[in-house]
């Protein structure tokens, strides 16, 4: 699953940003996208949906960070939310600015074993990122492959929905049914209202042949696993993908664990029914 | 100090007040003694006292804001403890101070080569240690630590109750020399003394977490924005980290040693903190935690203050020492 | 050493000592250009990190400097400064550090001439002492590397 | 494996066909033993050195190495590697054992740590079998010993007027075999001579498998006790030779700068903390419990050996006079 041109897992890939754009109007939430100056490195870099990167802006430090790209698009495309120093810088930058990337790095959700299946695609805030990578790359690749898809996408406001553009192509798009909602009533706001797990609960799919992603706040991963459970989903068709402080991303540094697994490496995606064994940590 | 003294004053203190937990001593498996949580009387039996203690117990008060907390308390961790109360940390009905006697801590890294030992017992002048099973007796007074030597408050400053027993009498004296010592080297070889110090240090935050007035939700030290430090232990990075450790506890440190004891590489902390409480005592005549109520001293000002200041009163600077 | 130009951070308190540096330059009163003014709320906001700090990244000498006794805009804060100030500079001397390093200083906002004057002393008085070798951070191999690829 | 007698002083004569190689060994200096350059004619007759106060990890993982330096707003500059070859000399079994925890992360599990790569192919370690047993050290009650080759290139048995040498390093044994007196190939490292290597008969301490380990992973009661007189500062894990975490950060100057490798400790708060603010490991019986279970299952688990080397300094530094055999025997006891 990892692939670095060079030897040294340490040692960041060269790249640019090309384009820059604010996802939210509060202006928290920034999406960059990322063109590697190596060709080598281009042609190694193959990436699945659900892999992360590590970016490092030289001087302030590196961070981790979904790809939320589908591996067809030339440009590798992640989002920011500002929080501390390295992020903060990450907003400053500009078209042309130069960064670090390492990767790809972890596993990826298993397409492959879900074959002939429903998919119920879930998830929360701004950890959209890798799961609108793999909803763009099923609708492209696999959409022949799967039966029904369901997304249920929620966001505390209207203005902090990621991707809007992806969102609307995806609404009109018949292979998709598409649930968006908002935690509050929002003057404005047509779609549905309510926490993600409540609208999970309304959704109907069948459950013997529906295989689910999660991916958002450990609060928003905690809460949604039992209303699956209730409508009958078994803990071996839901995947999910867990958030840790991450520093070396390469199962090196021993920060990252749950029990044995590195989240970094045997993760960040895992099925609900390994993390039974590990410590209720997230 | 006999055993049962402390272990029945401590069992009523217990019932009296109600107490969740009692934080004392028990022995170790080397005879040592080492901090310990004692949740019920019946546990109680455990608990001892002797100078083979290294660690100030007021370091874990703030731990247990909301609980009822009885502690062993010589004449510095007592001292801590009012500290702790002045500066809003833990309030006093809320612990129950059992005053002990004190001759003086151990300074474990003083026995050196005689590893592997285990603790028999104190005798009153001395203690008797054993290795493969030979016995040898030690003087207490040579293998306390550098604070101890130079404790003025031995006896418990405020206590719920009191076990009597044989204590040191206060005295000035080590460190005091020690100070004087270093200030008739040049500068530079003080300058140069400080830093071969701090090249020892390895970051472990031992001082820091071994010491009850180091109670910082987050410290300076792990700050990143802005970062003033390095996490590399580079020997002037190490002397900021030392240096601003000792300047926070200005006026604040009541010289109990439990830093200098829980670090495991043995730097120099004591002159640094013996020095800046002197510096506070002369320019301010103000002694940490001896009074409930008292603010601490760089916590206040008096209009008559000494002023060194360029353009000032007195002339610039006057130094304690050159 | 004559050439050696010192770096010189001033931490000056926006009331008193700020406009006294002003007052110096309004009024054609000629001193040093060596001193990097820094301009703080007052003289008790300044936190011996900030001292230390400039000395860790390559200053030479700094100076804080505020309102007189009596005179604070927030009443107190430079006799806070004044205690916290003093047993700091006492533990920069007792650690060997040469007094140069760190000045602490009044100057009131009319005092345009006494400012001048203090950096004048100061300047040539950190001059004698000479760069700060002594307290400055480790980056042989990052001035090297940036020797390199230029 | 290759098993060599040779005399005494020409042992030492062996030594200097080392010359290209930088000749460590444990020097005390003031209360610490630290691993220090000598010179050949400095090494004490009798080849006793005493236990180092940090771990020997930090001659292969230093607590600050720099990883590579580059220029802002251009592309990333050249790595620096550690090119000086070492011949470590006196370290022990225990420390010996640390190395191979430290090789099965950076080395035997995909991606390799360059940097750990480069300094242990440049580095010999060769430990001697211990001559008596220091300050609350307990490899023997863990099933390990004094006398094994671990990780270490080469083992050195003190008998008496001769010294026996167990080599499994190509190097090694080609230096010395023109001046050993008897040399042969052994297969398992217990037919060798060993001279008389201290025994005592400690109380084996319950070690349990790392699955019954990780089925205590949520019994709170337990850490909480254990954790109780814990303060939270990180001497334990920097001083211990299996603990391998680390931290990187840049450091600049103007437009150049560099990112650093320095230790890091699961003890501290900040180790696990979230941009969220969300921190999986908010207390002391959380990070007890990682710290402990690191050693005793997760490392079992990925490496197939204890991550535990009974060396004792986690036991001497603690403030708190936490022991970790005790810790030990309380688990197993909980258990049933």
């Amino acid at each position: 699953m990892w692939q670095s041109s060079n030897a040294n897992p340490y040692l960041p890939l060269p790249a640019r940003v090309e384009r820059v754009r604010f996802e939210s109007e509060d202006r928290s939430l920034k999406t960059l996208w990322i063109s590697l100056l190596n060709e080598k490195d281009r042609e190694n870099f193959r990436f699945r949906p659900g892999q992360f990167i590590e970016l490092s802006v030289p001087g302030k430090g590196e961070s981790p960070f979904g790809i939320a790209s589908s591996p067809h698009e030339e440009l590798l495309k992640i989002t920011v939310n500002k929080t501390g120093t390295v992020t903060k810088a990450i907003h400053q930058l500009d078209q042309g600015d130069f960064v670090g990337i390492r990767g790809p790095l972890g596993n990826y959700y298993p397409i492959e074993d879900v074959l002939g299946a429903n998919l119920f695609i879930i998830s929360g805030g701004f950890a959209f990122t890798t799961l609108a990578s793999f909803t763009e790359y099923v609708l492209q690749d696999w959409s022949d492959k799967v039966k029904e898809i369901d997304l249920v996408y929620g966001a505390r406001t209207p203005g902090m929905l990621l991707y809007k553009d992806l969102l609307e192509q995806w609404r009109e798009n018949p292979r998709i049914k598409v649930h968006l909602t908002v935690d509050r009533e929002f003057p404005g706001w047509t779609g549905l209202v309510g926490f993600v797990p409540d609208i999970v609960a309304r959704v109907d799919v069948d459950p013997v042949n529906t295989y689910c992603f999660i991916c958002g706040p450990p609060i928003m991963i905690r809460l949604t696993i039992p209303k699956l459970l209730e409508k009958g989903i078994s803990k071996e068709k839901i995947y999910t993908s867990l958030e840790r402080r991450m520093k070396c991303g390469i199962g090196k540094c021993g920060r990252c664990n749950i029990g044995p697994k590195y989240v970094c490496r045997d993760g960040p995606i895992f099925k609900v029914s390994e993390l039974e064994k590990l410590p209720q940590e997230y | 100090m006999r055993q049962d003294d402390l272990f029945l004053t401590c069992q009523k203190a217990f019932q009296e007040r109600g107490l969740d937990l009692l934080l004392g001593y028990e022995k170790s498996s080397s005879g040592f003694l080492r901090p310990a949580v004692f949740t019920a009387p019946e546990s109680l039996e455990r608990i001892s006292w002797d100078p083979s203690a290294s660690l100030n117990l007021a370091t874990y008060l703030p731990r247990f804001k909301s609980k009822k907390v009885g502690i062993l308390a010589p004449g510095c961790v007592s001292r801590s403890i009012i500290i702790l109360i002045n500066e809003g940390q833990i309030n006093r009905e809320q612990v129950t101070i059992i005053g002990v006697p004190c001759r003086g801590l151990i300074e474990k890294r003083k026995l050196g080569d005689l590893e592997g030992v285990r603790l028999v017992e104190f005798r009153d002048e001395s203690f008797v240690l054993e290795k493969e099973n030979q016995r040898r007796e030690l003087n207490l007074e040579d293998y306390l630590s550098e604070s101890c030597l130079s404790c003025a408050y031995p006896a418990p400053v405020i206590y719920d109750y009191l076990i009597q027993g044989p204590s040191r009498e206060g005295s000035k004296g080590f460190l005091e020399k020690r100070i004087k010592d270093l200030t008739r080297l040049s500068p530079e070889e003080r300058l140069l003394y400080f830093k071969r110090e701090a090249e020892k240090c390895i970051r472990c935050y031992a001082c820091r977490q071994a010491c009850p007035m180091c109670y910082c939700e987050s410290c300076f030290v792990e700050s990143s924005e802005p970062r003033w430090l390095q996490a590399a232990p580079e020997p002037v990075d190490n002397l900021i980290w030392l240096l601003t450790r000792v300047y926070h506890l200005a006026g604040r440190c009541v010289q109990c040693g439990s830093c200098s004891r829980a670090c495991p590489e043995g730097v120099d902390l004591m002159s640094l903190l013996a020095w800046a409480n002197q510096s506070v005592f002369e320019l301010f005549q103000y002694q940490p935690g001896l009074k409930i109520g008292e603010k601490p001293a760089l916590g206040e000002y008096r209009l008559e203050d000494p002023d060194f200041f360029w353009g000032g009163g007195q002339t610039e600077g006057k130094k304690c020492c050159s | 050493m004559e050439d050696f130009e010192p770096k010189i951070i001033a931490f000056l308190c926006n009331w008193c000592s700020y406009a006294g540096a002003d007052l110096a330059g309004v009024s054609r009163f000629q001193y040093p250009p060596n001193v990097r003014i820094i301009r703080v709320p007052c003289s008790g906001r300044v936190n011996p990190l900030f001292v230390l700090k400039a000395l860790y990244e390559g200053a030479d000498g700094v100076l804080v400097s505020g309102c007189h006794p009596g005179d604070c805009h927030y009443q107190s804060g430079n006799y806070y400064a004044r205690r916290r100030l003093e047993v700091f500079k006492n533990l920069l001397n007792f650690l060997g550090l040469n007094p140069a390093r760190f000045k602490m200083a009044w100057i009131s906002a009319s005092e345009g001439a006494q400012f001048a004057q203090l950096v004048r002393e100061y300047v040539q008085e950190v001059k004698d002492a000479g760069p700060n070798l002594e307290f400055v951070r480790e980056k042989a191999d990052l001035v090297r590397f940036l020797n390199e690829a230029r | 494996m290759l098993f060599l007698k040779l005399k005494r002083e020409n042992f030492f004569q062996a030594l200097g066909e080392f010359s290209e190689y930088a000749l460590y060994v444990p020097r005390r200096e003031g209360e610490r033993v630290l691993l220090k350059e000598t010179s050949l004619q400095d090494l004490p007759e009798n080849l006793y050195f005493e236990r180092t106060t940090g771990s020997a990890k930090e001659i292969l993982f230093p607590q600050e190495e720099t990883l590579f330096y580059f220029k802002r707003y251009e592309p990333l500059e050249r790595p620096k590697l550690e090119d000086r070859k070492k011949l470590v000399l006196g370290l022990r079994p225990c420390d010996a054992h640390g190395i191979q925890v430290l090789e099965d992360n950076f080395l035997n599990l995909e991606p390799v740590d360059v940097y750990f790569k480069r300094r242990r192919e440049n580095t010999l370690l060769v430990t001697i079998a211990c001559s008596q047993f220091e300050d609350n050290c307990f490899c023997d009650s863990l099933g390990l010993g004094p006398d094994r080759l671990n990780g270490a290139d080469a083992i050195i048995y003190d008998l008496r007027e001769a010294v026996g040498v167990l080599s499994r390093s190509a190097i090694l044994s080609e230096k010395l075999k023109g001046y050993a007196f008897q040399f042969q190939e052994v297969e398992n490292e217990d037919q060798v001579e060993k001279g008389e290597v201290p025994r005592r008969d400690p109380e084996q301490l319950p070690i349990l498998s790392p699955e019954e380990y990780l089925a205590l992973i949520s019994e709170d009661k337990l850490w909480e006790k254990i954790s109780s007189p814990c303060l939270g500062c990180a001497s334990c894990t920097y001083l211990c030779p299996t603990c391998y975490c680390f931290d990187l950060q840049d450091v600049t100057y103007g437009p150049v700068g560099k990112r650093v490798r320095t230790y890091d400790s699961c003890m501290f708060g900040l180790y696990t903390l979230e941009a969220s603010g969300h921190n999986p490991r908010p207390t002391l019986k959380e990070r007890w419990r990682q710290r402990f279970l690191h050693k005793f299952s997760y490392i079992p688990f990925l490496e197939g050996i204890l991550g535990c080397t009974g060396c004792g300094r986690c036991i001497e530094v603690c403030p708190a006079g936490i022991d970790l055999r005790e810790v030990i025997k309380d688990v197993a006891k909980f258990k049933r």
